[in-house]
């Protein structure tokens, strides 16, 4: 039993792709920091064990899991029933507030204004399934990598608008004082889950169960805050 | 382990592979064509007598074969678009990849070049053919022959290699594969699939380039040596 | 050590004034002088290593000379602005190692000069080359490539090869070496035909007998000079015993 | 998120750059032995032999490296088998070039004119001894070029191994790009890095170019 | 057609018997039969393409026949079961092209073979190699490569490396194709001296003087068949229209 294992060896394997801000990235001394890495090492702290930070990018977090390389993934996953026939999730212990940024200036309200705007999104991140499904609406994505070449499509002008965080949006502004970005349309927020792999139900209770009390005492929110600038859904806080 | 494969949920968004492996195997048809005729100028003029072109073209060589692929294109792509010159994506992708193996078969086609025999070349200079004329009759071909393997071969890793034009958002084989494979977190899936379109598209180039060389060097043809 | 005078520098059609050549510190040709008259044949003999190819290829400026002139059909074959296209229009060689073209067939080398430095129409370019192939007996091989054919097959495709350029000057590098007597007395037949036709020729040869029957002009080469010359009667009574001696080991 | 480049993120390129080194020597090595190997087998006279080497090179030439390395690391597990990281990447480097190398110099073997073999056999010579004395001396000549050709890129292919956990030069840039958002400085950078270890190669191969290209072919006709 | 029988097939050092070899459609050896007997030189004249090489290339298995059978020193030739190695260290060959190796100097080519293949010590191998090199005339080109040298320099460093081996038989394609007279006879006193060293030797030559003062017999091959064979008055004295053809037109 993996919940045992980890308790016995005193350490924990976690998955987090380091390259994914802020949930995963270097600070300036090159040490792993993030709302991901916080939350892993609260777990680690709450439960006494040691961290070992599995390398991953976004592409093997799921294969480190499956073939035992990794314990947990704490890699701001989101939840859909296509991922959960693969991997088990947790419940929510965060959720990513996504939105349309398009310049400051432009003339954005809704969906329809989105219409021949070129809108960059991080190539099969939960942004980029939702608008990918929105068909009536004919957006025109541009997918990118990863974050970092996304943000700078926003800010060399290769992209209109970008469907990302809110926090990400307000980074396009301080790389290129001329093109200011902000928020313009919400996209739905989705829940973000540990991934554990499938059968093994006592991990899975027992995170669960974490995720439940650091919820309520406010630890998770604080995380949150820390990172993203904004608070969790206040009816996950409750 | 507990790995299932199911390749239902993948294999159901087939128009999507196939889109794109079709843009990648247009980006490798582009850069292919182009890249043979960067590769041919490219060649006579490290060949030349002229020092200038001989210069810009081992700085060209240089500059390409020993930096990443993906810094060129990135360069381009957002370098440009800074300067407020936007070009398409795929625009970008087919040029990038051409300058790229431009350089590379400049190197290889020099090579062909020096293989040709010095009397060769005595014998069409005997015959008053002038320069061009010897490159184009006596030089061209027998050399293009010799490497035809070497050229194929780099050909092919340029078609596996653009696969990082999904960094600039070009859609191709791999970046679909890693937005289904995202989406689906069917990874094992994915990469297997991704493996056999390319191993397929790979000996579709194959086939062409053996079809082309059958057209292009008759001797071989006639006397059965094989490519 | 003696020199015939040519036979008057005017006429000459090749001319070469004290011609020095070295490979490094070898010492190839050492002041060779020789003149050839128009629609004359001159034949070069001499050791293995005494110089004759190169001789053959400084007048086809194959190779840069030391010191010394070259003259040939009025082009100055030692000064560094020669138009080299012009002089080779006029000038046909004849490698000793053939050098056809591996991936032409035979046909194919031979229209190739004509068709792209004279601009022949192809058609006619390919019958002249049927004739000129005809010439040296190969007619049966016109789409064959080089390597299918036997030496002495190339080495006569190498000669039709340069005659469908229709030189005024032709060179012979030991062309007659991959060839039986039968077919030597052919190529002998067309070079006579060619020298009847007012064309000049130099031609380098170890064959005794080919030399006696072909050349007006025998030229023997020793030590990078020009060691004896005359008509072809220097060969029954050579004047320097290094002659003598060049002919009385051969059979 | 945010900031600017400092020591911490250079030290941190710097052991990518290790990494990128040390994997590119085991693809060279590994794949430059194995390559010989497919050489020799693709010419053997056994013909299914030949067969075989010919169906591992075009198989292994019509895959991503990316790919060979995520089968190699996550697919072996499954199997029964365990692989380290250095392990997985060695060996996918390893199958990778030796089926590239392994090609290239076949060819080259197979360009030595067919007259050398036969010489070469007829003076009895072994098998063996015709290929190290007579063929081998004169294709190296002919493979230099193409063999640093596909070194070069190779370096630059190390970057793949991220995909198993490798934080090599490429990958390093990426982490501290996506923390800086500075991409055009964090990748010229990288490319410079890059540069300066594949020229010494590029140059060291034009010097034995040189060295081997006595009485090399050249045109001379000054006529335009 | 007439065929002199073949000195005993006992004593036969190399025996050739009904041997067919078709390149694609072309019939080159179209039932070859000759034998040579142990210290004999047989040479092999006529005409360009009539199959002379073919036939010398089969004795030492650089092609395979189509039918027939060749017996070389003991080793069966036609059997695919043949130990090759075995009948090449017993029979030299020395090919029309030379073939040397490029990339070694021509003492390297000449040690390479004593060295690795009998194991001779490299010193031994070295001043073994100028002896033949001084038999041939070429010591001091020992530390030349080979396209430093002239064509009949090549050709003889080419026969020396042959030498060197010691082999029972000796297999010549047209080696004095590139020598001049003086050379020629060079050739001739060492092809001689092995001659009486007991060597045999089988030469395919188109110089018809140098089949007269060197064969003891020589077989005129027409059209892949043996035409005419018999000791070197078949030259003088021909017997056949065909070969009476071949050497009238001889110079
Ligand atoms: N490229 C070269 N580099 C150095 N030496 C050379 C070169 N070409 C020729 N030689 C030397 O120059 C001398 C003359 O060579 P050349 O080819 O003119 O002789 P040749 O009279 O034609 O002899 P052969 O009858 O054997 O063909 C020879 O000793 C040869 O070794
Ligand atoms: N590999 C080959 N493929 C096809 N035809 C060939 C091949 N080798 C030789 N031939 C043909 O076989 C015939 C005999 O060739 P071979 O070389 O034996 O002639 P040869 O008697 O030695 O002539 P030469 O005196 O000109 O050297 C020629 O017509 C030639 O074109
Ligand atoms: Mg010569
Ligand atoms: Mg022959």
């Amino acid at each position: 039993d993996q919940y045992d294992d980890i308790m016995k060896a005193k350490k924990i394997r976690i998955s987090t792709d380091m390259a994914i801000p802020p949930s995963g990235m270097m600070d300036s001394s090159m040490k792993p920091t993030g709302s991901d890495v916080e939350t892993a090492q609260l777990l680690a702290k709450d439960w006494g064990l040691e961290i070992e930070w599995v390398q991953t990018t976004g592409a093997t977090r799921i294969p480190n899991l499956q073939t035992n390389k990794a314990d947990v993934v704490i890699s701001t996953l989101s939840v859909t029933p296509e991922r959960a026939k693969v991997i088990d999730f947790t419940k929510a212990y965060a959720s990513l507030q996504s939105v349309v940024g398009c310049l400051k200036s432009a003339q954005v309200k809704g969906w329809d204004d989105l219409k021949d705007k070129t809108i960059a999104v991080s190539r099969g991140t939960t942004q980029d399934t939702e608008l990918s499904a929105m068909k009536d609406r004919a957006l025109k994505l541009s997918r990118y990598d990863d974050d970092a070449t996304m943000v700078t499509a926003a800010v060399s002008g290769q992209a209109d608008c970008i469907a990302t965080s809110a926090t990400i949006v307000n980074q396009i502004g301080v790389k290129n004082p001329n093109r200011v970005f902000e928020p313009k349309v919400p996209i739905r927020n989705f829940d973000l889950a540990i991934g554990v792999r499938q059968g093994e139900p006592k991990l899975k209770e027992k995170l669960n169960e974490w995720i439940t009390a650091n919820l309520k005492n406010g630890k998770l929110n604080e995380i949150y805050k820390k990172f993203h600038g904004t608070e969790l859904p206040a009816e996950m806080r409750s | 382990m507990r790995i299932n494969l199911d390749f239902g949920a993948i294999l159901e968004r087939w128009p999507a592979f196939l889109s794109g492996a079709i843009l990648t195997l247009e980006l490798a048809v582009i850069a292919t064509v182009f890249g043979t005729v960067i590769g041919v100028l490219g060649a006579i003029a490290r060949r030349s007598d002229n020092p200038v072109a001989t210069r810009v073209a081992a700085l060209y060589v240089e500059t390409i074969r020993n930096t990443p692929l993906l810094v060129q294109i990135f360069l381009v792509y957002f370098g440009l678009a800074s300067l407020g010159v936007k070009f398409p994506a795929f625009t970008v992708a087919a040029a990038a990849l051409t300058i790229n193996v431009g350089a590379y078969t400049t190197e290889i086609i020099r090579a062909g070049f020096d293989a040709v025999p010095k009397g060769q070349l005595e014998a069409a200079e005997g015959l008053a053919l002038s320069r061009w004329q010897i490159y184009w009759h006596v030089v061209m071909l027998p050399a293009i022959e010799k490497v035809y393997p070497a050229l194929t071969s780099q050909f092919v890793l340029l078609m596996l290699a653009s696969s990082v034009t999904s960094q600039i958002s070009a859609e191709e084989l791999t970046a679909v594969a890693n937005y289904i494979q995202s989406d689906t977190y069917r990874a094992f899936e994915t990469y297997i699939l991704v493996a056999i379109a390319y191993v397929v598209l790979s000996l579709v180039m194959r086939a062409g380039f053996w079809a082309l060389g059958l057209a292009l060097f008759p001797r071989r043809r006639r006397l059965g040596t094989p490519l | 050590m003696q020199q015939n005078a040519a036979s008057g520098a005017g006429s000459a059609v090749v001319s070469l004034r004290e011609v020095h050549k070295s490979f490094g510190p070898l010492k190839v040709l050492d002041g060779v002088t020789f003149d050839v008259a128009r629609g004359e044949v001159l034949t070069i003999i001499g050791r293995s290593g005494s110089g004759k190819s190169t001789a053959l290829r400084c007048i086809d400026r194959f190779e840069t000379i030391d010191a010394g002139q070259i003259e040939v059909c009025g082009h100055k074959v030692h000064d560094p602005g020669l138009d080299l296209r012009a002089l080779r229009q006029d000038v046909g060689i004849v490698f000793q190692s053939y050098n056809l073209f591996p991936h032409l067939t035979i046909e194919e080398n031979i229209v190739l000069a004509p068709s792209s430095v004279k601009r022949i129409p192809k058609a006619q370019a390919r019958k002249e080359a049927r004739a000129v192939l005809a010439q040296v007996g190969l007619e049966d091989k016109l789409h064959h490539y080089p390597e299918q054919l036997s030496g002495g097959q190339q080495q006569r495709a190498a000669i039709a090869r340069s005659l469908a350029m229709r030189p005024k000057v032709m060179l012979f590098d030991e062309v007659t070496s991959a060839l039986d007597p039968e077919l030597t007395g052919e190529v002998l037949k067309v070079i006579e035909a060619l020298a009847q036709d007012g064309m000049t020729m130099v031609m380098v040869t170890h064959e005794m007998g080919f030399a006696r029957s072909i050349a007006d002009r025998v030229v023997f080469m020793h030590r990078g000079k020009v060691h004896e010359s005359g008509t072809a009667t220097i060969l029954t009574a050579p004047t320097t015993p290094e002659l003598a001696q060049f002919i009385g080991t051969g059979l | 998120m945010g900031g600017s480049l400092n020591a911490n993120h250079l030290s941190f390129l710097a052991h990518g750059a290790l990494w990128t080194v040390g994997l590119s020597l085991i693809a060279l090595i590994g794949g430059g032995l194995a390559g010989f190997v497919v050489a020799l087998a693709r010419i053997s006279p056994v013909r299914a032999v030949r067969i075989l080497a010919a169906g591992y090179v075009q198989l292994v030439q019509g895959t991503p490296l990316l790919v060979i390395m995520f089968l190699t690391f996550f697919g072996l597990p499954p199997l029964g088998i365990t692989v380290s990281p250095l392990a997985a990447a060695s060996v996918s480097l390893t199958i990778y070039v030796a089926a590239y190398l392994g090609e290239i110099w076949r060819g080259c073997i197979e360009s030595v004119p067919r007259q050398q073999w036969e010489a070469a056999e007829g003076l009895a010579l072994s098998r063996t001894q015709r290929m190290a004395k007579v063929i081998l001396p004169q294709a190296i000549r002919i493979a230099t070029p193409p063999t640093v050709g596909f070194m070069v890129q190779i370096i630059k292919n190390t970057s793949l191994a991220s995909v198993v956990g490798f934080v090599e030069l490429a990958r390093a840039g990426q982490i501290i790009n996506n923390a800086l958002f500075e991409p055009f400085l964090i990748y010229v950078i990288v490319a410079v890095v890059y540069f300066a270890l594949c020229y010494p190669i590029s140059r060291l191969s034009r010097v034995l170019e040189a060295q081997r290209g006595r009485g090399r072919a050249r045109l001379s006709v000054e006529t335009a």
